[in-house]
């Protein structure tokens, strides 16, 4: 069980409010995933969730019970830290078995269930290493293994990928995502990376300042970004944003088109422009369009072997209709 | 221009001394050329300073401040300068003979005394009244008990009587040797045989440590001179017996509380022909290495002249003179007057005799000391058993059996007792 | 834990600490007070807390015995000379060390903290016997080298450990920049590494400042130091509790006030790479 | 960094510090090797000479040779324990939040800066003179007798004095190595349920480890010459009740002038230090190398 | 002028051999990357063309003049390092000035200089700052701007983005690529990021122990893998690899496809699977499908709008004309 639900919950530290009142509904189960610009307060929000932090005002319910006053070990959730945060002096199994032996568990208990973590994790053969004699990859999952023992209500994730290299950030995501699919247990997971949200969350908040941008499942956010913020936010690279006249011809004050929904011709195209850096990819090649007289740059999506070079001339067909529109204020219309 | 010449002078620091630091001016002003340089050490700091250097031939000091047991050894090595010819004024002849004998080595004067000093006893008239015991004269040390169990009242804040217990040949066992003098007991026998085991020697400790055990202040064993100076001034002891230079200190109403209830008694004996007093010199010599050592007796004769007692005495009053050196000064109506303990002092230091110390006969010089190198050594870790023994961590009979063995290694290691 | 610690639990702490932190600190707070009292209200019983009469007379007692500012002058000259020289020499060395590590390095480290073990006393003789023969007693020099000697082996810890935490890449950096090894180090490391050797070089003059040995065993007047000073004053006669503390304040306070407003920097530096 | 040029100009910028060093070391150390096969006292320049081992023997027989390794065997350990125990202590509670932590720290570490004679002074006469010394006030106070430390406790004193020197500096440093805890640390641990106590058992004191390391090996060093302290306070005694190694070899090398038997002393004192570094170093290197 | 030969190269720390005797041609103007996975290699190599480690035997050549014994600063490169390494306490004008004042140049040449570096880098008002108090990116750029005023025959590289943040890096990528376009100047780049090769490479060095395995332009290699390695390490996400009676099949003891090469249909194809996890990116989704019989798990790319869910079956079509066939010994046949 890990319903987890928050009402008017606000955070201040000092004079600077970080979350301003907020609310929040997390299903048993889902995997939603916290994503925003650094310092937006998705780790303050996490950590209000988590008990390390007080909230300033609002309630916080766990399992449809209060839990807005318990301290931490007492919400029944378990956390794994941006830093991996494990205990260096302890072995691996050591480690792992730390919050069930602070339970006060039977020592034969503590050891079958930490086997069966490793063995989930493919740690067992780690489990006499101490934490510095591991790799990044390996930390990760011990203190993954180290969260899962407690068979907590939820898991809690601080940007738990964000010190391994991109090959390796790849493949944790993996896990992590099949883990989910196992345990079938909540997970709230905080990134500032949007392909780790989109791929691996049932449901993305989207924040912004501590304020909730939006919330819904990654296509939703994909394809109807309910303002500019995450319309920019969501995606990689970014769409290619566009004001002025060519916007009014849509009627709208900026319009947004995805790089992936822009077509390439050599002569023939609505947009003109000259092409700049263009990255291969094999798979793929990213052409920077310059002098479109539309934005400082255009990025447009191709595919792996197009006969286009940097200097070329190009001409530009949007898809019409996958082309945002938003007002003034940046909401859609 | 003359050159001048720069004197570096090793001082103890006490009181008389640092007084001759501040009338030096009057010294330089009739010797332009010449400039001082002091230092001013405690007196384990100095000692271990200047037997440094002057052993190892350092030449960092022109004059040195010693005592009457470094003087006839060092005198002996040749490492001070001989002072058989001070200029006739400085009249050699009027300095106590006791102490006069004491400086010098087959008759070459080693070192001149600033000050000289004996033992006695200093009691509080008015507790000795009021406890109904008088203190006579000459007391015995059956007497000296008496007193201080009447005196003693601890939870006035009052000790019977206050005594060296801090180990140390010049602390504790300047004292114990004394008493064991008069108790009849020696170092040593003539052929160097420690004597420790010596029934006088067991009469006088287990005396000793009962005294202070019953009448003396808490943690006596860290006391020294100071201490008990201290203790004396705030009226903490009812009697003190240490050096004859503390009667002027107690008697200082600026420093002491009792300064006008001190009466004085001549150290007290145990009916073996010999009181427990000491002698000692703090005197001022010349080491063989110092560059300049004409100056430097310029200087010597100035600190330990006549002249210099009348400075002190129109500048600070009699009471301040450097006392014990002079048989002049004790000829002077004006400082006997101003001195309440003045015929106390000379007749202790006459009754002193290094060469005749205790009732049987010694193969050393020294009154409260034996004067041989290795004694320092020897008289302190005796010194620290003794001091071990007051802090109630051993018997007397402990405490003797070490000091015998201890004694007994010393002096067959360093070749007084042949095998 | 940024949770908000409640104001009784803070006023709780504050107490706590306070008090530690007086009692420790209590020794030198009353030798300050004391050194103002009159000698007999130094020793009264009860003691005297503040209702005494104040005096400096004490001070002026002292320095008529002996002109503190020539021991001052040359506590100075002696911390600050031996932490100079200490360092121009532990500087290359714990460069080397630190960026050009060898098998031995970490033996070698361990064997100069060794040479710290030697008791003086037992090399008195023999130093004092040199010190005559090279004319080095009583001398600043003497004393100088004697205590950037002595220290030597915690400044180039202390700096091994500051240095080890630069990255090598930087000084990299300035040798593909062109830069000699004299101005990599002088430009380059040293800049970087000023925390680390304000730290070292506080330490160090305290460590001399307050080395009571050799000062003591191997000066006379010339180069006395404070130390010294202090050692004249361990028994005068007679009652002497408000003079020994004045002496006393007198020859801690300097190095008492630089800690005092240097500890940030001190402590900052202050780890033997205890922290990592 | 290791170019061939660079290991050379590494090695040459090294053997000044070096070369001072070993002469430093070399130099004192075969004097004292060579004195202390000699009869050589200064006070008797006349008798001298080769006189074997005698010297050592001499040293090592001595009836207070034993109790003076005991001694600083318990000095060093009791001060270690001192502070170590008060400087975590210490540094536990001046890392909480509270009003005025710069004054306290400073007043923290204030002993730190105090040289050791005026250490030794101030609490021998101030506060351990059982007549005059405020413990003796505060016993009379409560009505008690008062306490004779230097006399009957005198080890416990010089080291309740060398511990109040030497607690400011490991209170530093552990403070410093506390707070370059992690808090995402602790924090898990608190996750995992663990309480005050058991944060600081099992995540503080293990973190602490290489900083405790760190004090013990200074302090030792530091320790293990101690001298002023006992020279101004109690002379090595009563009895040898506080005799260290290194105030023993004094009092051969000062009191009794014997430069044979204090070299002796000395070169006995060096292969003990070194026996204890080596055992540390051991203990250090390690903690310091993970 | 930037061409460098590296003939017969070698390094050993101690026993290790980690640099087998290596023979390279990097011709003036070129932009190569050394890529492989971490330990493998790449920046000994580059510190010994930089000359910061001596070699254990070989030569090194810069324009045809002998440097194997040079100091570093007489070889004519320029250095940018992973962490930047900028002076602490110089502030961004002295940084980038500091090669000049080692030169010993005139001090207003340097500021000069400084000034167009600081131009070219968007740098200017930032130039009175110190490090310290720069972001991410602008550090970089100023390790950059250092290494330009020097005009150097040629810039090293050494991972100089893997400090940044997926945004950042994407942008500085475009940057350092426009920078190569504009100064025309050797550079030898150094990253594990196959990413960053393949978009910003003239040619590639795919390094693996020590050893070249293929040296090439970024899309020869993904086109024609050398053999397995480069195989798997070139594409993201990493080519598909079949072996036992599915490659026997294409007479090969290994066959590769990317996931880009592979159609999925509900009902239609070659081979049948179950999706597992499917991470969906918006424009594209990758599909991680198990139970082929064929490898343990085979990624596929799809648009980004596939009806396909985790738990149906699938069927696989590989595109026949980009299949790559490898041997036993894992070399491309
Ligand atoms: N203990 C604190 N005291 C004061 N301000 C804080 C504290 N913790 C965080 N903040 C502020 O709150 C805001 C949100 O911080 P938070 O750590 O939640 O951001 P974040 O979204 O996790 O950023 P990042 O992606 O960089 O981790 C920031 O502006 C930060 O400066
Ligand atoms: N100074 C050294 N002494 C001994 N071995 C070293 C040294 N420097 C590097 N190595 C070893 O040489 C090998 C190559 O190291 P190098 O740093 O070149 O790898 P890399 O390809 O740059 O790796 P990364 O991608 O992690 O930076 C590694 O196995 C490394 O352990
Ligand atoms: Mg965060
Ligand atoms: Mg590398």
């Amino acid at each position: 069980m890990g319903q987890i639900t928050l009402s008017g919950v606000t955070k201040r530290f000092g004079e600077t409010e970080v979350i301003p009142p907020l609310d929040l509904n997390i299903e048993d189960g889902e995997f939603v995933v916290f994503v925003g610009p650094s310092g937006c307060g998705k780790s303050t929000l996490l950590r209000l969730i988590a008990g390390l932090e007080d909230t300033t005002a609002g309630h916080i319910s766990i399992d449809g019970k209060d839990a807005t006053g318990l301290p931490p070990a007492k919400r029944g959730l378990a956390m794994v830290f941006q830093s991996y945060a494990l205990y260096p002096h302890m072995t691996v199994r050591k480690n792992i078995a730390f919050p069930l032996r602070m339970a006060g568990m039977a020592k034969d208990e503590q050891d079958r269930r930490v086997e069966a973590a490793a063995k989930v994790l493919n740690l067992t053969s780690y489990l006499d290493r101490r934490p510095g004699q591991l790799s990044g990859g390996q930390r990760q999952r011990v203190a993954i293994g180290r969260a899962i023992v407690r068979e907590p209500a939820a898991f809690l994730f601080d940007e738990p990928l964000s010190n391994l290299d991109a090959a390796l950030r790849v493949g944790m995501r993996l896990e992590i995502s099949e883990l989910h699919e196992r345990l079938k247990t909540t997970m709230i997971y905080v990134t500032h990376d949007q392909v780790e949200a989109m791929t691996m969350a049932d449901k993305i908040v989207v924040l912004n300042a501590g304020r909730i941008e939006q919330v819904g499942s990654p296509l939703e956010l994909y394809r109807t970004p309910r303002n500019l913020f995450v319309a920019g936010f969501i995606g990689s690279p970014r769409m290619n944003l566009i004001s002025g006249p060519e916007a009014a011809r849509f009627d709208a004050h900026t319009i947004g088109i995805r790089p992936e929904h822009i077509g390439v011709h050599p002569t023939l195209g609505d947009w003109r422009g000259v092409v700049g850096v263009s990255e291969h990819l094999g798979s793929d090649t990213f052409f920077h369009v310059h002098e479109t007289g539309l934005a400082e740059s255009l990025t447009v999506r191709a595919g792996g072997e197009v006969p286009i070079r940097h200097g070329d001339t190009v001409f530009l067909t949007p898809d019409a209709s996958k082309i945002h529109r938003f007002d003034q204020n940046g909401l859609r219309l | 221009a003359q050159e001048t010449t720069t004197l570096t002078i090793a001082t103890v620091n006490n009181g008389d001394m640092i007084r001759m630091q501040g009338l030096a001016d009057a010294f330089t002003e009739a010797n332009p050329n010449i400039e001082l340089e002091w230092v001013t050490l405690e007196e384990n700091v100095l000692r271990q300073n200047v037997t440094t250097d002057i052993a190892t031939n350092g030449g960092q000091y022109d004059v040195i401040t010693i005592g009457t047991y470094e003087v006839p050894i060092w005198g002996r090595q040749n490492w001070l300068v001989p002072l058989n010819d001070l200029p006739a004024e400085y009249d050699v002849d009027d300095l106590l003979p006791p102490i006069r004998a004491g400086l010098s080595v087959d008759d070459t004067l080693y070192a001149v005394p600033f000050y000289g000093e004996s033992s006695f006893v200093m009691y509080r008239k008015d507790l000795a009244e009021a406890a109904g015991v008088t203190i006579p004269e000459q007391p015995t040390w059956d007497e000296i008990k008496a007193a201080a169990a009447a005196m003693n009242d601890p939870d006035a804040g009052i000790h019977g009587i206050c005594l060296r217990g801090k180990a140390g040949w010049g602390e504790n066992m300047a004292f114990l040797t004394t008493m064991a003098n008069s108790y009849g007991a020696r170092w040593f026998d003539e052929n160097w045989q420690p004597q420790f085991d010596s029934p006088e020697w067991k009469a006088a400790i287990t005396d000793y440590l009962d005294l202070m055990n019953n009448y003396g202040p808490p943690g006596a064993s860290s006391n020294g001179f100071n201490e008990n100076l201290t203790l004396f001034q705030q009226g903490k002891c009812g009697m003190w017996i240490d050096a004859t230079v503390a009667g002027s200190f107690v008697t200082d109403p600026n420093n002491s509380t009792v300064a006008d209830q001190v009466g004085f008694a001549l150290a007290p004996d145990a009916g073996q022909g010999k009181r427990a007093n000491w002698l000692w010199a703090w005197s001022l010599a010349i080491p063989s290495s110092s560059d300049a050592p004409e100056e430097a007796k310029q200087f010597l004769a100035w600190a330990t002249s006549k002249d210099y007692a009348n400075l002190v005495a129109e500048t600070e009053g009699w009471a301040n003179v450097p006392p014990g050196t002079r048989t002049s000064l004790y000829e002077n109506p004006d400082y006997v007057a101003a001195a309440p303990f003045a015929q106390m002092t000379i007749d202790s230091i006459n009754a002193a005799d290094p060469n005749q110390p205790t009732r049987d006969p010694v193969p050393y010089t020294g009154v409260q000391f034996v004067a041989i190198p290795e004694f320092q050594g020897l008289g302190t870790t005796v010194g620290q058993e003794f001091s071990a023994a007051l802090a109630g961590q051993k018997t007397a009979d402990e405490a003797l059996a070490a000091a015998q063995e201890l004694a007994l290694q010393e002096m067959t290691s360093a070749g007084y007792i042949q095998q | 834990m940024a949770r908000a610690v409640s104001t009784s639990r803070k006023a709780v702490n504050t107490a706590l600490a306070w008090g530690v932190a007086l009692l420790i600190a209590f020794p030198i707070l009353w030798t300050f007070l004391t050194s103002f009292k009159p000698e007999p209200q130094a020793v009264a019983s009860p003691p005297v807390w503040f209702g005494f009469d104040w005096t400096v007379r004490n001070y002026v007692d002292v320095q008529n015995q002996r002109d503190y500012f020539d021991y001052f002058w040359n506590s100075v000259i002696l911390a600050l000379g031996s932490t100079a020289l200490g360092l121009v020499i532990a500087i290359p060395a714990a460069w080397s060390m630190a960026f050009v590590p060898g098998r031995r390095t970490k033996d070698l480290l361990m064997w100069m903290l060794s040479t710290k073990m030697m008791p003086g006393v037992a090399v008195l003789v023999p130093i004092y016997l040199i010190f005559i023969q090279l004319g080095l007693l009583d001398t600043r020099i003497g004393l100088v080298v004697v205590l950037m000697l002595i220290n030597l082996p915690i400044i180039v810890w202390m700096l091994y450990t500051y240095f080890r935490e630069i990255p090598g890449e930087i000084l990299e950096a300035a040798r593909m920049d062109g830069a000699s090894l004299g101005r990599e180090i002088l430009y380059v490391l040293t800049p970087m590494a000023i925390p680390g050797i304000a730290s070292t070089v506080l330490l160090n003059i305290i460590l001399a400042w307050n080395e009571a040995f050799w000062t003591i065993v191997l000066t006379t007047t010339n180069a006395a130091p404070l130390t010294k000073f202090i050692s004249g004053f361990s028994s005068p006669q007679g009652l002497f509790y408000a003079k020994l503390s004045a002496a006393s304040t007198m020859a801690i306070a300097p190095i008492l006030i630089m800690g005092w407003f240097s500890q940030k920097q001190l402590v900052r530096g202050l780890t033997f790479g205890a922290v990592k | 960094m290791s170019t061939q040029a660079s290991r050379s100009a590494a090695r040459l910028m090294l053997s000044p510090a070096v070369l001072i060093l070993l002469v430093w070391m070399i130099v004192p150390l075969v004097l004292t090797l060579w004195f202390s096969f000699q009869r050589y006292n200064l006070l008797t320049p006349d008798r001298s000479g080769f006189i074997g081992f005698a010297n050592y023997a001499e040293f090592v027989t001595s009836p207070a040779f034993w109790l003076a390794i005991l001694n600083t065997l318990l000095l060093v350990l009791g001060v270690l324990v001192i502070t170590v125990v008060g400087g975590i202590l210490i540094a536990l509670l001046i890392d909480q939040p509270l009003w005025g932590q710069g004054i306290v720290r400073i007043l923290v570490i204030s002993p730190f800066f105090i040289m050791p004679p005026v250490a030794a002074l101030i609490w021998k006469n101030m506060f351990f003179n059982p007549s005059n010394g405020l413990f003796a006030e505060a016993a009379k106070a409560i009505g008690m007798r008062p306490f004779d430390f230097l006399g009957q406790a005198p080890l416990a004193s010089i080291i309740l004095i060398v511990a109040w020197q030497w607690l400011p500096f490991a209170t530093l440093i552990l403070l410093t190595a506390l707070q370059s805890l992690d808090s995402e640390r602790l924090e898990a641990a608190e996750m995992d349920g663990a309480n005050a106590w058991n944060r600081f058992r099992f995540i503080m004191v293990p973190h602490l480890a290489r900083a405790i390391t760190v004090v013990v090996l200074i302090q030792t060093i530091f320790l293990l010459g101690i001298l002023v302290e006992i020279l101004v306070t109690t002379n090595g005694g009563p009895g040898n009740q506080s005799t260290t190694l290194t105030y023993l070899v004094y009092q051969e090398a000062i009191l009794s002038s014997d430069v044979g038997a204090a070299a002796a002393g000395g070169v006995v004192a060096v292969i003990l230090a070194n026996i204890v570094a080596v055992f540390l170093m051991r203990a250090i290197g390690n903690n310091l190398d993970s």
